[in-house]
């Protein structure tokens, strides 16, 4: 296997990590935070947020716990190498059919909003080709490629929730009380899948620069998602008022609709949003599929050419997977199992994984100890 | 008919080529062919009477060191002043030196009186002493000549900005100077009983293929005329079909394109007296290649090329097209655009075909206009030119708006051809072709197609095809037709040129 | 006036060379008419009338490459009398050689004269109604003579340059009228007996012959090419692009309909419409195309005859041209006989017919009378030997 | 070699052809009378003759051309009547009142008037057979009452009628509501065998026309009309494109309607062995419209809806065969096409489709894909 350098500066981490959260989540955001909470959804982002962080934190251990390894490698190093290749599996899969659910999403907001009449298929092949196209080339491309997309993520995201606050009622923000508390990690249960894709770092910090700060990449990119996702549920329930959200099929994509100024040269921003959109989208599935392939490489140790002609091989059932879904109602659904597998990925394998690499550290250091203790 | 046409041809020519024999006779005969006399003042009288009553022969009496009688014969403005006095007089009259010779960097001895006047007619300086047989020819060539400037008809935006100027050394020189090859060979010829031209046929033996550059060389060597005073004398002389439109010789002012074809096995003709260097054998490609290509990345440059192919198309064909589709299938025009145009020529009181045949020349009128007018006018005149008359015909109901579109974008179109020779020849054949198109339609464009491309396709240049790589079909050619392939991948010369060294990339001499 | 061509050697044909040549041969007003007279018989099935069409033509034209490849660099011309004669007494093999030869060439001029009325209608009838026929046929024959005029390797080089204006329009017509076809149309394949399959075959026939003309070409093609690969390359090109318009043909408008149009291929044009294109109803543009297609064909054949009546009264380029002039004036005359568009399509079967008489009869014949030579010779060897 | 050969002979070629004084087809823009859309109506008080009606734009109207405006509208054709006992003869007398020649190259629109197509247009189409100027892709349109009414409408959102008519259909087309009927594909449905033609059916009243279904025909005769839902209901099964939207009520309801978009459609047809065929019809669409709540859960409405618009096209298709095969004995379906390209020997050989599409036992299934539900959320 070819050298990889280790470069990936603490910059370029934390941008993998916000182009992985934010895709197609935060146009559902203010609707699936408001379902329970009602007008206290902005309650949900910081539940999820929470949730997430626990298990961001073991993954940071884990990457300063093994510099240079990625999850394939160090796996099997702490569970033994059938449940870490049962775990690397299950891994692979989770984000295989994530990118291939994302890209369908995706695929479904923009035939319904902006391009009716054309077929969903071709949506779906463009997008698919561009990931592709991505995924021939070196790891650290894929780096730069976000780094380089962020201000066409981070732009958007947060300038239209913010020209929207013009229009906002803040009453429909209050009365500020918490109805359970049970929905509120019910929520946040929900809300949690809107920060997945970090998940992805225990690929990408294996790259990182020797000494470059995972800790601080990971808060910094926690935060960002955070922010982005709080603005974006507190505009959508000040504009809308959390009954009509309700009723929104893509309430942000409403918002940008609302959004209207005088004295612009163009109105009705929603295609342009979209457009735009396509750059955040393309890092979430090109960061997922990216992952896949190059865990599969890693696993069966093969070059730059094996991962090529697995990533065009891949796409086919990819594709395929993504127009399961009949319709709408059916994705969705799809999408919540998919989600109930991402616990068990996202959260419970780093975490556990992380718990065991801590015991083994302390057994570790008690035998050492043992060892010091008994040699003098 | 072909018959007549042909014993016609024949007489014509016959009585041409005697004349020309008569002139060279002449002008031959007119230099005695005598040797000098050991007597300065007699030599220098059979000098002068030579010359006859020219006041730019300079005469100039001294005595030498050794006190005796010389003098120095010149032509005014043709010579170094400084190099006389400094190097030839001082240096023959000053006690001081003892070197006896005077101290120019090309000398000579001769007794031959034509070779002495052919000499001073090039700017020597010859020195006769008296009691010596022999005169020195002293090379003192120094007129004024103009600098090496940036070629007028051939500018690129990426690319060396010297052009050729006229002098036959100079410009050799900058060949020369890109090629530091020592294959590569010059072969001086004079052409003109009257004018003595000087002209350098240069290839780099070793790649060019021999029998061509014997061909150039012979076709040279037969051409009798009293005076070449650009290449295009030479051009039109040698060239394989006198009668064809198409260039078969190429002509540029660039160097680095001459360059270029002698490292392809072509042959150089450089003239004295002009900037215009001659590159044959050439090939229908000229139309639309540039040196521009080859210094630009690929996809630009194949870009660019297919624009310019596209281009010479519309300049030849787009105003038959428009008489075609309007007079003969207007069926094939959209409904709705034939409605508007029909409206735009409903007050046109010509045929179509009259209609463009008046613009094309307004155009043709304003371009040759413009290209006399002093300077800074020209192109405000033509732009002018243009607007106003485009803009009165159309209000004047004379013709139709579309047909304004046409013709400039036509014009356009023929300005997009680097090589301005070439792009005359499809200006000209616009016209037979807008006659046909207004008699047949369609058919009658696709006739006279076919009639060029008979003709192209018989076109030979100097052996070469002219329509090659395309016919006779060469497939390591087409790398360089159509599209410009990466540098990287042009391992061989092209081989439509018979090229004796092909490899142009050594494989083990770059290592991956 | 003497020039000489420089260090011109004459080119010989190279391989694609031969394949332009060939394919642009057989590719003329056939075409045009190809749907319905291979669908009249075989109705669905008709585009397996081109596949068995030229497979028969292969046989021919391999045993005409055998022919050049025994007398190499020779034409037919000048083998012919090899042939016929014997070695001590050669005014037998001229004699005995002449009324081929005639055959040959006086079939090879009237199927220039057919072919140029057969496009002279369709130019008439469809796009250039006012214009007298007499008129598209003197165009078309000087450019012809313009072309008699040079020497073979420029008639290569014409054909070469030529070939894509030719295949290009065909295929774009066979793909473009896909968008409308009806596959419906072609089925069922298997409902025709062998004897109509043979006269639906026979139709079409017209269009599979013009490589006769390598009889004459083959003398120049290059020793070190594949004469029977090119053959075979070129008649398949043929035949695949044959097949393509008569199933683009049969499935746009099924074979009854293709019985009632009198030129299908450019009615094809018309019933497409290619989207986003400036220019409607191609058909003008198509037939302006296709003058270069018939150009080649009537071209070929007639500089076939040219040529080789310039090789048999052993002349030079100047013979031809004067030959090439003097010979266009009865051609004028003969491609006018026809009265009407049925009689001109009846002449056409007629010609048909002979051009399967003269591919497959002379080939054969000729190869008969080598091998009984040779056998004779051989005998006679014997003999002396004994 | 000879020099001046290219000269010699090209100058030949110039002197020849002028000689022969060229230009016979050359015929100017404005020397053309295009006739932009032809209507055939039967002449009131002559049972035996045609009627002929064509438009004509007069090009220094037409707004926009060469800057001078076109003044009102209204009159920038030219509309004018004519009889005679044949096409070719009503089109010779119109030509005896025109100053120019008439050009049927840029034709668009045939418009023929129900009595006439009802009457059999056999000889009317042979004249737009024959004719090579003649488009293939003309669209012939029956149109109901007077053909001459069609070209007469003013409808002011085009200044030529036949430009907006010609919008309409196209328009039509791309959203597959229309469906693509134009001269040749009638030819090729007349000639061929296993199939009938069918024609588009308009209404044109003083300024308005629209689009009222299609003209079923047997032969060449006309046997009816189906209305739209039947049309588009045809044009799933027939073309494969979507037709227009399909309003149901909902049932259980007082006044509520569904609305279902469909975007693409896809059609199989398949042949039982007992001689039976069966259409598979696909349609996916999305709900556009849905005037009352149900309050149910979107799996269960998805369900629901599929269900529903299923029951509704399969209906819809049921009363479309009964009509095309009981009342019309029409086959515009393409089926006999099919029979005869896989059941040749065994069922085509010894039917005679013509009689016996009447009684060919048809079925109908429709799969309905719901996709979307629009940017609410149910």
């Amino acid at each position: 296997m070819e050298n990889q350098q280790r470069n990936f500066g603490t910059w370029q981490i934390t941008s993998i990590m916000i182009s992985s959260m934010i895709g197609v989540g935060i146009l559902t955001i203010p609707r699936t935070s408001t379902m329970l909470l009602q007008q206290a959804g902005w309650i949900g982002p910081i539940s999820g947020a929470l949730i997430a962080g626990v298990a961001v934190t073991a993954i940071v251990y884990l990457g300063n716990q093994f510099p240079g390894l990625t999850f394939v490698e160090f796996m099997p190093r702490i569970f033994g190498s059938v449940i870490g290749t049962m775990c690397i599996c299950l891994f692979i899969l989770y984000q295989f059919f994530n990118a291939g659910i994302t890209a369908r999403v995706f695929g479904e907001v923009v035939v319904t909003s902006v391009l009716p009449d054309t077929p969903l298929e071709v949506i779906i092949v463009t997008l698919l080709l561009l990931v592709l196209f991505l995924c021939c080339h070196e790891i650290e491309v894929v780096a730069r490629v976000n780094e380089l997309l962020i201000p066409f993520l981070l732009l958007p995201s947060l300038l239209i929730p913010l020209v929207s606050f013009m229009n906002a009622d803040w009453y429909n923000l209050l009365p500020f009380h918490v109805e359970s508390w049970t929905d509120v990690v019910k929520t946040g249960l929900d809300t949690y899948t809107l920060y997945t894709g970090y998940e992805l770092l225990m690929v990408y910090f294996a790259f990182a620069i020797p000494g470059a700060r995972l800790g601080v990449a990971s808060i910094t990119g926690m935060s960002f998602a955070f922010v982005v996702y709080m603005i974006s549920v507190i505009a959508g329930i000040s504009v809308f008022g959390y009954e009509e959200l309700q009723r929104l099929i893509w309430p942000t994509l409403e918002l940008v609709k609302v959004t209207q100024r005088t004295g612009w040269f163009l109105e009705r921003f929603e295609s342009a949003f979209l457009a735009i959109w396509v750059a955040s989208v393309f890092t979430t599935i090109g960061n997922m599929f990216y992952a896949t392939i190059f865990s599969l490489r890693q696993w069966f140790r093969k070059g730059i050419r094996f991962q090529r002609i697995s990533a065009i091989v891949m796409m086919v059932p990819l594709f395929f997977f993504s127009l399961i879904p009949q319709n709408i109602v059916e994705l969705y659904s799809y999408l919540k199992h998919l989600t109930t597998m991402g616990y068990m990925v996202t959260i419970f394998i780093p975490i556990l994984l992380a718990i065991t690499q801590f015991m083994r550290n302390k057994i570790n250091k008690g035998r050492k100890e043992n060892i010091e203790k008994g040699g003098t | 008919m072909s018959q007549f046409f042909q014993a016609w041809q024949k007489r014509k020519e016959a009585l041409q080529s005697k004349a020309l024999e008569q002139y060279s006779v002449e002008s031959m005969e007119s230099v005695s062919d005598v040797t000098l006399t050991t007597n300065v003042e007699e030599n220098i009288q059979l000098i002068e009477a030579q010359f006859g009553k020219c006041d730019d022969l300079v005469v100039r009496r001294f005595q030498t060191k050794s006190k005796a009688q010389a003098a120095i014969v010149f032509i005014d403005g043709m010579v170094d002043r400084n190099v006389i006095s400094d190097f030839i007089i001082r240096y023959m009259t000053t006690p001081d030196i003892t070197y006896h010779d005077p101290a120019t960097n090309e000398l000579d001895l001769t007794d031959k009186l034509r070779q002495i006047v052919r000499n001073i007619l090039s700017g020597c300086a010859v020195l006769i002493i008296d009691g010596c047989r022999n005169a020195y020819l002293n090379n003192t060539r120094g007129w004024d000549r103009r600098s090496v400037e940036e070629p007028q008809t051939e500018s690129v935006v990426r690319g060396p900005r010297d052009g050729f100027c006229e002098t036959l050394c100079v410009n050799s020189a900058l060949i020369r100077f890109r090629l530091k090859d020592p294959n590569l060979r010059v072969r001086h010829m004079v052409v003109g009983e009257r004018t003595q031209t000087d002209i350098y046929v240069m290839y780099i033996d070793g790649i060019a293929y021999p029998p061509i550059v014997e061909e150039v060389i012979a076709r040279i060597e037969s051409v009798h005329v009293d005076s070449v005073l650009e290449s295009g004398y030479i051009e039109q002389m040698i060239q394989d079909r006198r009668w064809s439109p198409f260039p078969q010789i190429q002509n540029t002012e660039r160097p680095d394109k001459v360059v270029a074809n002698l490292l392809e096995g072509k042959v150089g003709i450089l003239v004295d007296g002009t900037p215009f260097g001659l590159i044959a054998p050439a090939v229908f490609s000229q139309f639309y290649q540039s040196p521009e290509d080859y210094y630009e990345r690929f996809y630009i440059a194949t870009l660019i090329r297919f624009i310019r192919i596209i281009s010479i198309s519309i300049a030849l064909m787009l105003p038959s097209l428009y008489i075609a589709f309007s007079a003969f299938h207007p069926e094939m025009i959209p409904s709705r655009l034939v409605i508007a145009m029909a409206a735009g020529r409903s007050t046109v009181p010509f045929p179509s075909l009259v209609e463009a045949l008046f613009m094309e020349l307004a155009i043709e009128i304003l371009r040759e206009a413009s290209v006399r007018l002093p300077g800074p006018i020209g192109p405000t005149i033509g732009i002018v030119g243009a607007l106003v008359v485009g803009e009165a015909a159309v209000t004047a109901g004379l013709v139709s708006p579309v047909m304004v579109i046409i013709v400039a974008v036509t014009t356009i179109g023929s300005f997009a051809s680097p090589s301005y020779s070439a792009a005359i020849a499809i200006r000209m054949l616009r016209f037979p072709v807008m006659i046909l198109a207004g008699m047949f339609g369609l058919y009658g464009i696709m006739l006279f197609l076919i009639v060029i491309l008979i003709h192209l396709s018989s076109l030979k240049s100097f052996g070469v095809p002219y329509m090659s790589p395309l016919s006779p079909l060469n497939l390591n050619g087409m790398k360089d037709l159509f599209i410009r392939v990466p540098h990287h991948l042009f391992k061989t010369r092209p081989m439509m040129f018979h090229v004796q060294d092909k490899i142009r990339i050594r494989e083990e001499d770059n290592p991956k | 006036m003497n020039r000489r061509e420089g260090h011109g050697w004459h080119q010989t044909l190279s391989m694609w060379q031969q394949i332009c040549l060939i394919t642009s041969t057989l590719i003329g007003v056939g075409v045009l008419t190809l749907p319905r007279t291979t669908s009249s018989k075989l109705f669905e099935a008709g585009w397996i009338a081109p596949l068995i069409g030229s497979a028969g033509a292969f046989v021919s034209l391999w045993l005409i490459v055998k022919l050049s490849k025994r007398y190499p660099g020779e034409t037919f011309i000048e083998y012919s009398h090899k042939v016929w004669g014997s070695a001590r007494r050669p005014w037998v093999g001229k004699v005995f050689s002449l009324p081929w030869i005639c055959t040959y060439l006086v079939y090879l001029y009237f199927s220039t004269a057919v072919v140029s009325r057969v496009f002279g209608e369709v130019v008439v009838t469809s796009v250039l109604l006012q214009t007298p026929l007499e008129v598209i046929l003197i165009t078309m024959f000087l450019l012809v003579l313009f072309l008699c005029m040079h020497e073979v390797e420029v008639v290569a080089r014409v054909n070469e340059l030529l070939f894509p204006f030719i295949i290009l329009p065909l295929l774009f017509i066979a793909i473009a009228s896909f968008q409308k076809a009806e596959f419906g149309n072609l089925l069922p394949i298997n409902h025709v007996s062998m004897r109509s399959t043979a006269e639906g075959v026979y139709e079409g026939i017209y269009s599979y012959s013009g490589f006769e003309i390598m009889f004459v070409f083959f003398a120049y093609a290059n020793q070190n090419t594949n004469k029977e690969l090119a053959g075979f390359y070129s008649l398949l090109i043929a035949a695949l692009l044959y097949m393509l318009i008569v199933v683009a043909g049969i499935s746009v408008f099924g074979y009854e309909e293709l019985q009632r149009v009198t030129w299908p291929t450019l009615e094809l044009v018309k019933s497409t419409q290619v989207p986003g294109f400036i220019l409607e109803r191609l058909e003008s543009a198509f037939l302006a195309v296709w003058v270069s297609a018939v150009f080649t064909t009537v071209a070929n054949a007639y500089y076939a005859v040219v040529y080789s009546l310039r090789q048999l009264f052993r002349k030079g380029i100047r013979f031809q041209r004067v030959v090439a002039f003097v010979l266009l004036v009865p051609l004028f005359f003969f491609s006018r006989i026809p009265q009407n568009i049925t009689e001109v399509f009846k002449l056409a079967s007629l010609l048909g017919l002979s051009s399967l008489v003269i591919n497959l009869l002379f080939p054969v014949v000729y190869w008969v009378a080598i091998l009984i030579r040779d056998m004779v010779t051989r005998r006679e060897g014997r003999n002396v030997d004994g | 070699m000879s020099m001046g050969k290219f000269l010699r002979y090209f100058a030949l070629l110039i002197v020849c052809t002028s000689l022969l004084t060229g230009c016979w087809d050359r015929r100017e823009l404005e020397e053309r009378a295009s006739v932009l859309a032809i209507a055939i109506d039967q002449d009131e008080d002559d049972e035996n003759l045609y009627k002929m009606t064509v438009q004509i734009p007069i090009p220094i109207k037409i707004a926009g051309s060469s800057g001078k405006g076109g003044g009102s509208g209204a009159d920038a054709v030219k509309i004018m009547s004519v009889t005679g006992r044949t096409v070719t003869d009503a089109a010779n007398n119109l030509q005896m009142r025109l100053n120019q020649r008439l050009f049927l190259g840029h034709t668009r629109i045939l418009a023929l008037s129900e009595e006439i197509a009802r009457k059999g247009i056999q000889d009317i189409m042979d004249s737009f057979r024959r004719e090579p100027q003649i488009r293939r892709l003309l669209w012939p349109i029956v149109v109901r009452g007077k053909a001459s009414t069609l070209l007469e409408i003013k409808p002011r959102i085009e200044p030529i009628p036949v430009v907006f008519l010609m919008g309409l259909i196209e328009n039509g087309m791309k959203l597959g509501r229309i469906p693509d009927q134009t001269l040749g594909d009638y030819f090729n449905q007349t000639s061929n065998l296993t199939m009938e033609p069918f024609l588009n059916y308009v209404e044109a009243s003083k300024n308005e026309v629209s689009w009222k279904g299609v003209a079923v025909f047997r032969g060449h005769k006309m046997m009816g009309i189906l209305d739209h839902l039947q049309t588009w209901a045809l044009i799933q099964l027939r073309n494969e494109k979507p037709g227009g939207d399909i309003v149901i009520a909902l049932p259980k309801t007082k006044n509520g309607y569904v609305s279902f978009r469909p975007h693409f459609a896809k059609k199989k047809v398949t042949i039982q062995d007992d001689f039976s065929a069966t259409f598979h019809c696909e349609l996916q669409g999305d709900i556009v419209e849905l005037t009352e709540d149900l309050h149910i859960p979107p799996e269960q409405f998805v369900t629901q809806m599929q269900a529903l618009i299923k029951k509704e096209m399969e209906n819809r298709a049921k009363k479309l065969l009964q009509q095309l095969q009981k009342q019309y004995n029409s086959d515009i379906l393409k089926l006999g096409l099919t029979l005869r390209a896989k059941h040749y020997h065994d069922y085509w050989k010894t039917h005679d489709w013509k009689k016996d599409f009447r009684d060919f036992p048809i079925r109908v299934k429709y799969t309905i894909k719901l996709r979307r539900l629009g940017m609410e959320m149910q």
